[in-house]
This record gives C-alpha cells, sequence and structure tokens, in this order.
C-alpha cells in the first residue's frame, strides 16, 4: 500500500474543510478571543456573566440528555423491525424515513399546531369529550410540558438520522453470527444484545456523534414550542450576532456549543471503540 | 400454551408495535396535510377537523407565486450538486479512514465533526465576504460549495461506517483476480456500500434542501426555494405557513422514495 | 506452470517479526503444502507470495520474473482465499468470470470458461446463486472454481484444509509431496 | 443509470448558472413586507410601475445584516436599496451614503432627524410609519368595566377588563407578543414605562417605574401564559385563543383582513403620566456599495412619490410617511387602523414617545434591557426594585458607552442621557 494513498484519498474532503469551513471558523474564533483588536477573554466572560447563561446551558445539555438516548432506543427498535420484517419491508422503511426530509422549522411549525390551545390535540380531546373546553399546554409556568413538547417534537423529527444509519449498518452483519447464536440457544434479546449491538458498533458511533452534536444545536424547534420559555445555547448566539450585534459574545458562545460537542464526541469515540483486530 | 400459538402472539405484538410506529410518523404528516389543504376558516377554527375540505387556495398561492418554478430548479441543482460533491469527496475519506492507520488520521475526524459542530449563521458573514471577492456569490455551485461542506461528516462518518464493515479480503481477492486498487474498489466495495452511499446521498440531498440561513445570504437572483419560502413563513398567516411548510416537504419526500431501493440495495446480499 | 522462488524473505509489522528470513524454491508443476501452527506465518508468507503484502527483506520470483514491486494482478497468480471472500453481491457465475472479465476476454470465451471450471467443481446448478444462498463447501468450491477460471501459473490456497468438500473436486493430482516447514 | 444520468444533468445544470445572467433589475434588500403574501403585493403593486423593475427580497434580520455587512467588507455589492426598520438601519450608519439631495420636503422633520441616526448626514430616509395598538374581539366588549370608554382606557381599567374577561370566560383572554419574535421591548418602552413615569430612560428605577412594573405584574395574571411564544398576535386573535392584545398595526391586520366585523381595533391604554404610545418608523438606504447609485437614488425618490406610499399602505399596513389623502378604498385593517391611531394620536393626554436614537448599534443591547427586567420580574418573579436597580447600572453603562443624549419623551439631555 502506498503511502501516499491515504493522504490522496483525504484531500478533496480536505480541501472543502479548509476552504469552508476552516477558514471562516479561523476568523470567527478569533473574534471570539478578541476586543477591540486585542487578545482578551472578554467575550466570554460576559458571555458567563449573562443571567441567562447558566439555565441556557444546563437546557441545551438536558435536553440532549434526554432525547439522544430514547433516540437512541427508538431507532434501534425501528432498525431492528425493520430487519426482522419480511413483506412491506421497503415500504415500512419508507414510512419511517419520511421526517428526514422534513426540515426543523416545518417540524415546529407541525408540533405547534398539534400543542397550541386550539390546536389538534384540543381539538381530538374536546371531541372525545375528555375535557370541556380547550387547556393550555405551552404556558410559561408549565415548563414541564412545554419540555416534553420538545422532546417528542425532537424524537418524532430526527430518529430517522439514526435509524437509516443503522439500518444500513445492520445490513452488513453475516446472518451466520446469528445463526450461530440460535444454534446455541440465544433468545432474540440475548442474540440482539451480544450480537448484534456489538458488530453495529461503528455504526452507532456514527449514528451517536452526529445525533449529539446536533442536539447541542436544536433551536427552531424549540423557539417553535418553547418561545422564550428555553432559552437554549443556539437562541441565544443567534440572539448576541443579530439582536445585540456583539460578533464576540456570538463566537463565544459557538465556541462553547463546539467544546461541549468535541467533548462528547470524545467520549462516544472512548466508549464505542472497536480496536482495529475486532473489525471484520 | 402451544410453541405456535406463543409465536403467533408475538407476531402479532410485533405487527402492531410496526403499525404503531408507522402511525407515530405519519400522524403528524397527515395533520400537516389537513392544514394545507383546507380553507383559512378551518385552519384557525376551534375544534379542528379531522379530515381536509380540500380547498386548494393556500396550495394555488405557492404555485402561483413569481419565482416559485425558477427557486424550485434552483434548489433541485443545489441538492443534487451537493450530493455529487458530497459522495465525490466523503466517500473516498470514509475509505481512507476504514482501511488504512495513518498519521493526522484523527485529526482529520475531529475536523470533520466541528464542521457540524459550529453554528453556520456565524461562518456566513466571512464566507459571503469570500465569495463576493473570488466571485462565487450567488452562484448555484457557491452554495453547493457550503452546503457539500455540510454535508461532508454525514457522508464521511456513514461510508466510513459502512466501509469498515465490509471484509478487507474482498477487496483483496478482486485484486488477485485481475483488479487494481480503483477497479477493486468500484467493482466490489462500491456495490457494498450502496446502502451507506444512499444514507449520505439522502442527508446530502436534505442537508441542502432545508438550508436556510446560508442561501438567503449567498443567493440573490439564483434563491433556493428553501429560502425563498420558509424565510419568510414564520411571519406568514397561519393557512399559508402550512401550504408553504407542505410545498416544502413533497420534493424531499419524492427524493426520499426515489432512494429508497438503494437504500436496501444489498439487503440480505451481504452475508459471507 | 511456472517456478516459485523465495529468496531470504522477511517480515516485520512493527517490532514483531512474523518471518524471519525465508528461502524455498516450489518448483514448476509441484504440489506443496505449508504446515505449521497456527499463527505461524503461513498466511503471510502466501499473502507476500499473492502480493497482498509486501516482504520487509528478501525477493520473490515466479516463472523466472522478480515479482515482489509488482502489483497482484500482474504475477499470473490466483488465490483462494481463508474466509473464500466470494463477492456477495454477484451470482456464482459472475464470482467465477470476475477475473476473466478483468482480462476483457469475449464473452463466449468467458461463458465457456466458466461453465467448463463450474463442472469441473460440480457448482454447475448453482451458477445463478449468491453467496448468501450457499453452504460453506459450497463456497469454497465457488472460490476455487473462481481461481482456476484464471488458468493461472500459480494457485495459492490459504487453509484449504478446512473444507476438505472441495479439495475432493481438485483436479489437481495429490500426488505432489507435502513439504513440512521450519518457521 | 438513473444516478449517472443525473450526473450530468447537474453538471450540465452547474455550468448553465455558472455562466449567469447579467443583473439588470435593482436589489432591494428589505426586512419588512416579509409575510409571502405582503411581498408578493409589494413586488405587483408597489414596485412594478419603476422602470425596469425591482428584485424585491425581503428578508430575516439575520441574513438580512450579514449579507449587508458582508458587501460592506469586500468592498463591492449587489444590494442597490435597503429597507428596514429604524432598529434594523442603525448600526449601519457608517456604509450608507449620504442622502441629503433627495426630495423630502413632504417628510416630518421628526422623522427625518431619526433618519440622521446622530450623525450630519442623511443616512436613511423614512419610508413608511406605523405604531402599536390595542385589539379587541367584540366578544369581549360586554365586559368593558362600568364607564370605561374603550377609546380612553387606562391601565387600570384594562386590567379590570381583562379580570373580568378572565372570571367569565374560564381562562386568561389577553394575548401580548412575549415570544422570541414578539415586539415587546417596545411596549415597555414607548407605553407602560413613559405612560407612569413620562420617561424611557431617566426614570428607569423611579417609584413611579415600579408602580408601572407591579401594575404590569397584574395584567399578566390574566394574560394568556402562552404568551411567552406569541409573535404575531393577529394568529391568536383569529384562533380566538385570545380576545385582546397588544401588537404593531402590521401584526394584527390579518385577523381584519380575515373577519373585518368581528374585532375592533382601538388605542393604547392610559397611565398617570399620559396616553403614552411609540411610532414605528421604516426607513430606506443607499449601501456605499450599491451598483447603481443612480438607479438607487431614483428608486428612493421613487418609494417617496404619494400614489407609491399609498400602494404600500395597501400592501403592508404601514402609513405614509409624507402628508396625503387616503383613499376610502382601503383593506378592513387599514381602515380599522387608521381610526384607532387618529384616537390615540389625537387624545388630549397624547404623549408621544420617539424610537431610541443616536445608539448607533446598540439598539439590540438597548431593547435588552427592557426585555430582561420584564423576563426577570414578570416571568421569573424577582423582587422588582431590586432588578429596577440592577438593570438600571447595565442602562447607565450602555448610555454612557453609547454616548447618547436623551429622546422623547425624556428632557434633553447635554452628553448621554442620565439615568436617575
Amino acid at each position: 500500500m502506498p503511502r501516499l494513498l491515504p493522504y490522496l484519498l483525504l484531500a478533496p474532503a480536505t480541501a472543502f474543510l479548509c476552504l469552508f469551513f476552516l477558514y471562516p471558523f479561523s476568523l470567527v474564533a478569533i473574534d471570539s478571543l478578541t476586543d477591540r483588536g486585542a487578545w482578551s477573554l472578554r467575550n466570554f466572560e460576559r458571555m458567563a456573566d449573562h443571567w441567562k447563561f447558566g439555565s441556557t446551558f444546563r437546557n441545551t445539555i438536558l435536553l440532549a440528555a434526554v432525547v439522544v438516548p430514547l433516540q437512541l432506543t427508538l431507532a434501534l427498535m425501528m432498525a431492528s423491525m425493520v430487519s426482522r420484517l419480511k413483506r412491506a419491508r421497503g415500504a415500512v422503511l419508507y414510512i419511517f424515513a419520511i421526517p428526514l426530509g422534513i426540515s426543523d422549522l416545518a417540524a415546529g411549525l407541525v408540533w405547534l399546531a398539534i400543542f397550541e390551545q386550539s390546536g389538534f390535540l384540543n381539538s381530538a380531546l374536546t371531541g372525545l369529550g375528555l375535557i370541556d373546553h380547550p387547556q393550555l399546554f405551552l404556558g410559561y409556568q408549565s415548563k414541564g410540558v412545554i419540555f416534553t413538547a420538545i422532546v417528542l417534537t425532537e424524537l418524532w423529527r430526527a430518529t430517522a438520522i439514526m435509524m437509516v444509519i443503522l439500518v444500513a449498518g445492520m445490513g452488513l452483519i453475516p446472518k451466520e453470527y446469528g445463526e450461530a447464536a440460535d444454534v446455541f440457544g440465544a433468545s432474540r434479546w440475548q442474540k440482539f444484545r451480544r450480537i448484534t449491538l456489538p458488530l453495529l458498533k461503528p455504526s452507532l458511533q456514527t449514528a451517536l456523534i452526529l445525533r449529539v452534536i446536533m442536539a447541542f444545536e436544536v433551536f427552531a424547534v424549540v423557539l417553535a414550542l418553547g418561545g422564550t420559555n428555553l432559552p437554549v445555547l443556539m437562541s441565544e448566539t443567534y440572539h448576541w450576532q443579530f439582536t445585540m450585534q456583539e460578533r464576540g459574545v456570538a463566537a463565544a458562545y459557538a465556541m462553547v456549543i463546539l467544546g461541549i460537542s468535541v467533548g462528547f464526541t470524545v467520549l462516544i469515540l472512548r466508549l464505542l471503540h472497536v480496536p482495529k483486530e475486532a473489525r471484520p | 400454551m402451544s410453541e405456535t400459538t406463543v409465536r403467533h402472539a408475538g407476531n402479532r405484538v410485533f405487527i402492531a408495535a410496526v403499525v404503531l410506529t408507522c402511525i407515530w410518523v405519519l400522524l403528524p404528516i397527515y395533520l400537516l396535510a389537513i392544514n394545507a389543504l383546507s380553507a383559512p376558516a378551518e385552519v384557525t377554527g376551534f375544534p379542528k377537523r379531522f379530515w381536509p375540505s380540500f380547498d386548494l387556495a393556500s396550495i394555488q398561492f405557492f404555485l402561483g407565486f413569481r419565482g416559485v418554478t425558477s427557486a424550485l430548479w434552483n434548489s433541485v441543482q443545489v441538492a443534487a450538486l451537493t450530493m455529487v460533491m458530497a459522495i465525490g469527496a466523503g466517500a473516498p475519506a470514509g475509505y481512507a479512514i476504514a482501511r488504512f492507520d495513518f498519521p493526522g488520521k484523527q485529526v482529520f475526524r475531529f475536523m470533520v465533526v466541528m464542521t457540524r459542530a459550529f453554528p453556520l449563521p456565524l461562518l456566513a458573514l466571512p464566507l459571503a465576504v469570500l465569495f463576493i471577492r473570488v466571485g462565487l456569490d450567488d452562484t448555484v455551485i457557491g452554495l453547493a460549495f457550503v452546503h457539500t461542506t455540510l454535508a461532508l461528516p454525514f457522508a464521511v462518518l456513514i461510508t466510513y461506517s459502512l466501509f469498515s464493515g465490509i471484509p478487507y479480503e474482498l477487496e483483496e481477492a478482486a485484486l488477485t483476480l485481475g483488479c487494481n486498487r480503483v477497479q477493486a474498489f468500484w467493482k466490489v466495495v462500491m456495490p457494498l456500500a450502496a446502502p451507506g452511499i444512499a444514507a449520505s446521498a439522502v442527508f446530502a440531498f436534505v442537508v441542502s434542501w432545508n438550508e436556510v440561513f446560508a442561501a438567503a445570504v449567498l443567493t440573490i437572483e439564483h434563491r433556493t426555494l428553501t429560502a425563498f419560502l420558509l424565510q419568510s413563513l414564520d411571519v406568514s398567516p397561519l393557512p399559508l405557513k402550512f401550504a408553504g411548510g407542505a410545498a416544502l416537504v413533497v420534493p424531499a419526500l419524492i427524493f426520499i422514495f426515489a432512494v429508497r431501493k438503494y437504500l436496501f440495495a444489498m439487503w440480505g446480499i451481504a452475508n459471507r | 506452470m511456472a517456478e516459485i522462488e523465495i529468496k531470504g524473505v522477511g517480515k516485520t509489522f512493527g517490532a514483531f517479526t512474523a518471518l524471519h528470513s525465508i528461502d524455498l524454491t516450489i518448483k514448476d508443476q509441484e504440489f506443496v503444502v505449508l504446515l505449521g501452527a497456527s499463527g505461524c506465518g503461513k498466511t503471510t508468507l502466501l499473502r507476500i507470495i499473492a502480493g497482498l503484502d509486501s516482504p520487509s527483506k528478501g525477493e520473490v520470483w515466479i516463472g523466472g520474473r522478480r515479482v515482489d514491486k509488482l502489483p497482484p494482478r500482474e504475477r499470473g497468480i490466483a488465490m483462494v482465499f481463508q474466509n473464500y471472500a466470494v463477492f456477495p453481491h454477484l451470482t456464482v457465475f459472475e464470482n467465477i468470470a470476475f477475473g476473466l472479465r478483468m482480462q476483457k476476454l469475449p464473452q463466449a470465451e468467458v461463458t465457456q470458461r466458466v461453465t467448463r471450471t463450474a463442472e469441473l467443481m460440480h457448482i454447475e446448478a448453482l451458477l445463478q446463486r449468491y453467496s448468501g444462498q450457499l453452504s460453506g463447501g459450497q463456497r469454497q468450491r465457488v472460490a476455487v472454481a473462481r481461481a482456476l477460471a484464471m488458468e493461472p501459473d500459480v494457485i495459492l490456497m490459504d487453509e484449504p484444509l478446512s473444507n476438505l468438500d472441495a479439495l475432493v473436486w481438485m483436479p489437481l493430482g495429490l500426488q505432489g509431496h507435502f513439504e513440512p516447514l521450519n518457521m | 443509470m438513473t444516478l449517472n444520468r443525473l450526473r450530468g444533468a447537474t453538471v450540465v445544470a452547474g455550468i448553465l448558472t455558472l455562466a449567469g445572467p447579467a443583473l439588470a433589475e435593482p436589489l432591494f434588500w428589505s426586512t419588512q413586507a416579509k409575510p409571502v403574501e405582503e411581498s408578493q403585493r409589494m413586488r405587483e403593486q408597489v414596485l412594478a410601475g419603476f422602470p425596469g423593475g425591482v428584485d424585491y427580497q425581503p428578508s430575516d434580520e439575520g441574513p438580512w445584516i450579514t449579507r449587508f455587512q458582508a458587501e460592506a467588507q469586500a468592498g463591492s455589492g449587489t444590494i442597490a436599496v435597503l429597507g428596514g426598520l429604524h432598529g434594523d438601519l442603525s448600526s449601519l450608519g457608517a456604509n450608507l451614503i449620504d442622502l441629503a439631495s433627495i426630495d423630502t420636503s413632504g417628510v416630518g422633520d421628526a422623522m427625518l432627524e431619526l433618519g440622521q441616526l446622530g450623525t450630519a448626514e442623511q443616512k436613511y430616509i423614512p419610508w413608511m410609519q406605523a405604531t402599536y395598538l390595542m385589539v379587541a374581539n367584540k366578544q369581549a366588549l360586554p365586559y368593558l368595566p362600568a364607564g370605561a370608554d374603550i377609546n380612553a382606557l387606562t391601565y387600570d381599567q384594562l386590567i379590570e377588563w381583562t379580570k373580568a374577561l378572565a372570571e367569565a370566560t374560564g381562562g386568561p383572554k389577553f394575548g401580548f407578543p412575549a415570544g422570541p419574535r414578539g415586539l415587546k421591548h417596545r411596549f415597555f418602552q414607548g407605553f407602560l414605562l413613559p405612560a407612569y413615569t413620562g420617561s424611557t430612560v431617566t426614570e428607569f428605577h423611579s417609584a413611579e417605574a415600579e408602580t408601572a412594573w407591579n401594575a404590569f405584574k397584574e395584567l399578566w395574571k390574566y394574560t394568556n401564559p402562552a404568551s411567552t411564544g406569541y409573535g404575531f398576535m393577529q394568529e391568536q386573535l383569529v384562533t380566538d385563543e385570545v380576545w385582546v392584545a397588544f401588537d404593531h398595526v402590521a401584526r394584527i391586520a390579518d385577523a381584519f383582513n380575515q373577519r373585518p366585523d368581528d374585532f375592533v381595533a382601538f388605542p393604547a391604554p392610559a397611565g398617570p403620566k399620559g396616553r403614552a404610545f411609540m411610532p414605528v418608523l421604516a426607513g430606506i438606504a443607499v449601501p456605499t456599495t450599491a451598483p447603481d447609485r443612480a438607479q438607487s437614488l431614483a428608486l428612493i425618490e421613487y418609494m417617496l412619490r404619494p400614489e407609491t406610499q399609498i400602494a404600500t399602505l395597501r400592501a403592508t399596513n404601514f402609513f405614509p410617511v409624507i402628508a396625503t389623502e387616503i383613499p376610502a378604498d382601503m383593506p378592513p385593517s387599514v381602515r380599522a387602523s387608521a381610526t384607532a391611531i387618529a384616537a390615540m394620536t389625537g387624545a388630549p393626554d397624547a404623549l408621544p414617545a420617539l424610537l431610541p436614537m443616536g445608539l448607533g448599534d446598540k439598539g439590540g443591547q438597548f431593547s435588552q434591557i427592557y426585555t430582561d427586567t420584564f423576563e426577570r420580574i414578570v416571568l421569573n418573579g424577582q423582587p422588582v426594585r431590586a432588578v429596577l436597580d440592577e438593570q438600571a447600572a447595565v442602562l447607565r453603562a450602555l448610555m454612557v458607552e453609547a454616548n447618547a443624549p436623551c429622546w422623547a419623551p425624556d428632557v434633553a439631555s447635554d452628553g448621554p442621557c442620565p439615568v436617575n
């Protein structure tokens, strides 16, 4: 194997990343670390000193911590369903993949139409005679309900991404392994835990990394359902960049998002490490 | 209970679970359709109806909107270019990470992930300045470059996980049967990686299709449909919001439908 | 067929030495079996002959040509892999035809050679199946047929005894001598 | 193979687009008239008359300002004319050309002064104006407190009214645009605080201000708690989620146009110091990087023509900035708001509060102080006095940093506007 080959293969992607990401990114990173032309941490101090920063940070992490594990479970379930189906597999996979094509803005719109006071949920409940008059679900005092609504929307919107990656990964697991497990008397659950999951690690890793990173950037759905009640890092980034016009502080927020994303990526890589020798 | 009845019951539970999951996915789409296909007074009224009245006024408003067709065409072009470039640049990189150990591999992986982890709206300003200076501003290809950068992490990581699931031995067999490296890749690895490639294609398409911010800043004459509609959607009256939202969803669904069989291409064949 | 000469071949992976220094000559028409404890470097030596690994030192000659710098496709060899490496996305027919197509042989010639080797290995009934639909033994026979169809100068087989089924049908005489190797 | 065909098609398409058509129509880059129907009307009814046509592109504030800044930094651009609210434009002064050559004889001096952005140059030309109003569903009128005149309401009467509504209907029926896209800050700056203190800045943490915030806390009890998600009150009015609301005239228009007979518009309530209200002013400006200045100036002049101004009113519900006769055949939203605005501005206790002036790019942070105060006091229930004192310190620092003198209703000051 020529030693240059891997670098040659990386060249096009690297060129893209350098030109269209690293270059603008370094300018923004410099923005976050300078104040009126001099190196300084003042932007980070202003960010951290703002009374909303703590809750913003907490909300973002909490949302990711609740959504991602649920999503992983759901995606695994959906992928297993697809792989177990004998008939209508294509149709079911397509249905499961539908939310992929829906932008977060549109998803926020639909789910707001469900939860708002004059929405579908209230219509259904009154129609069934369960309540007399429409309930208020998204009021500012009921942050728990708002949070739940956001979690549901995110589950609906973004599980498909993980599901498709896992389906593709499951397709590569040779069925002999499962059959071998059958011979040794493994139950369906044991087979899933001991055979499928470990062999799925590379795909799991990919799905988790991509999903976690995007979870730290939630924005449109939170804004649509939560209004100003659940500020998240991304909405504050927007706010400082465009409303407050403090690009330095906005850049500092962006660096925080980047920081926690990189941190969690490292964690996932560690936890789901597949040694080279264990690969097929 | 005999074993067959247990299996029957298990099957029934399984089918019920599949059906329920399908309903969970489809119901919100159906509600969107109801609102898009109903008269304005029904969209804002209470209680809501659960059956559309097929009043197409809102949808027709969008179809008659000046510039919708050219915006749609721009969107398709940008998304298609993004797809081709994301796979073209991403799959080789994913392959390199899966197959080889080399210095700089971890750095590259991190860089790829970072691209997705940094808020794009902040990058839009330096990018726009760059594009205006080099003449890429307001071009389909320029926007496709940015969207490709956004889609690359998907393409690289997904193809990586797929390639590392394909035994290297198959490639070696091809090498001993008269292939060079490139041929071995195209004839043996590529067909096996089809689901991963299709998944990256779907992501690249969808990322590009739904991206608003860069599109709004970087295109003027060549606005994409999303920049054209979605931007102003959340300030528009409710019935139009839903009609516009539905108008954006439909092409994406058609695309996913078109590639769905590739997502499945190698199912059950990949035994060895 | 051709003579294989291995001159002072050694292989190291980082700090680990897989092969010290092997000298071996295999004459034309000779059938040689490498025996040894598992992990002793049999596969590594085969891979070096095939060109899938390059030796850290030493030379490999096939049919009077020095080949250790050549890619596998230019060495005139065919190989049967330990796990058979039957391409899962191709039918048995296309698996056997794979190497012939790479040589751009005319379709008639391809069909003829595939049919002949398939008959030889008694898998002519399986030609339209995929690897996923074959048993382990059938799969090995496909792998052998794929190698034979190439009509190569040298056939390398990794762990051929792991599935005797195929060997039974081997057209080559088993009268060649076994030569125990110390590594 | 379909994939190959697709690829071929995109390459061809890519090449075709790279060639691209030449720019002909001037680009009107605007944060206003964003709702799809409004932008459609801007293109078809307002701008179609401009010789050669205009490329009207409404945009969210984020992309809008990013594009502008990029063109300014790159030193070349495509934007011919910028349209935006006073607040959108106030940070851009350095990169706008002086429009003193435009004939602005019909435009009021106060508005022109706002357009100078604290410089000696005419940075933007007033384009259209509006204000905020109250709207009520006619079903709510029977619950008005005894003796209350809807055109001369006080804050106390509003609280009483919303309380009666909440009790009668079983849920709060007042709506307030406190969502991320809502214009709540203007309510505090231009309506609530001046009505109680006669000031926006100077009396920020006076005893009167404390009273004002306590009154608002009282009103909040009868305000729909979903208000923290509301952006455009027309939506909740039309769905009957709320019966009484406060918002920008352009953001309540759809309610009148969809159900013309069901709603009334009326002036903002009065406090002890008067019936405070704040105008909304949108302006048009020309960036220094405009490709064809003469064309840009011609477009600005076109926008100021009486017939264009009337067409703009029809399209956007923003009123003309020049004195002109408004025809009778206006959409219901315009007719309803025109009457209410006349009642508000002509009220004996009218107390106009101007848009913030001289803050430069600190306008957003200025508004943030009022929003933060609201969120801390009303949503998080922090003690009024302590919050006001803390936020006053932030406000004082900001006024000093921006070196902005007071504007009406605050008394003119030398140097930065003081916070007593």
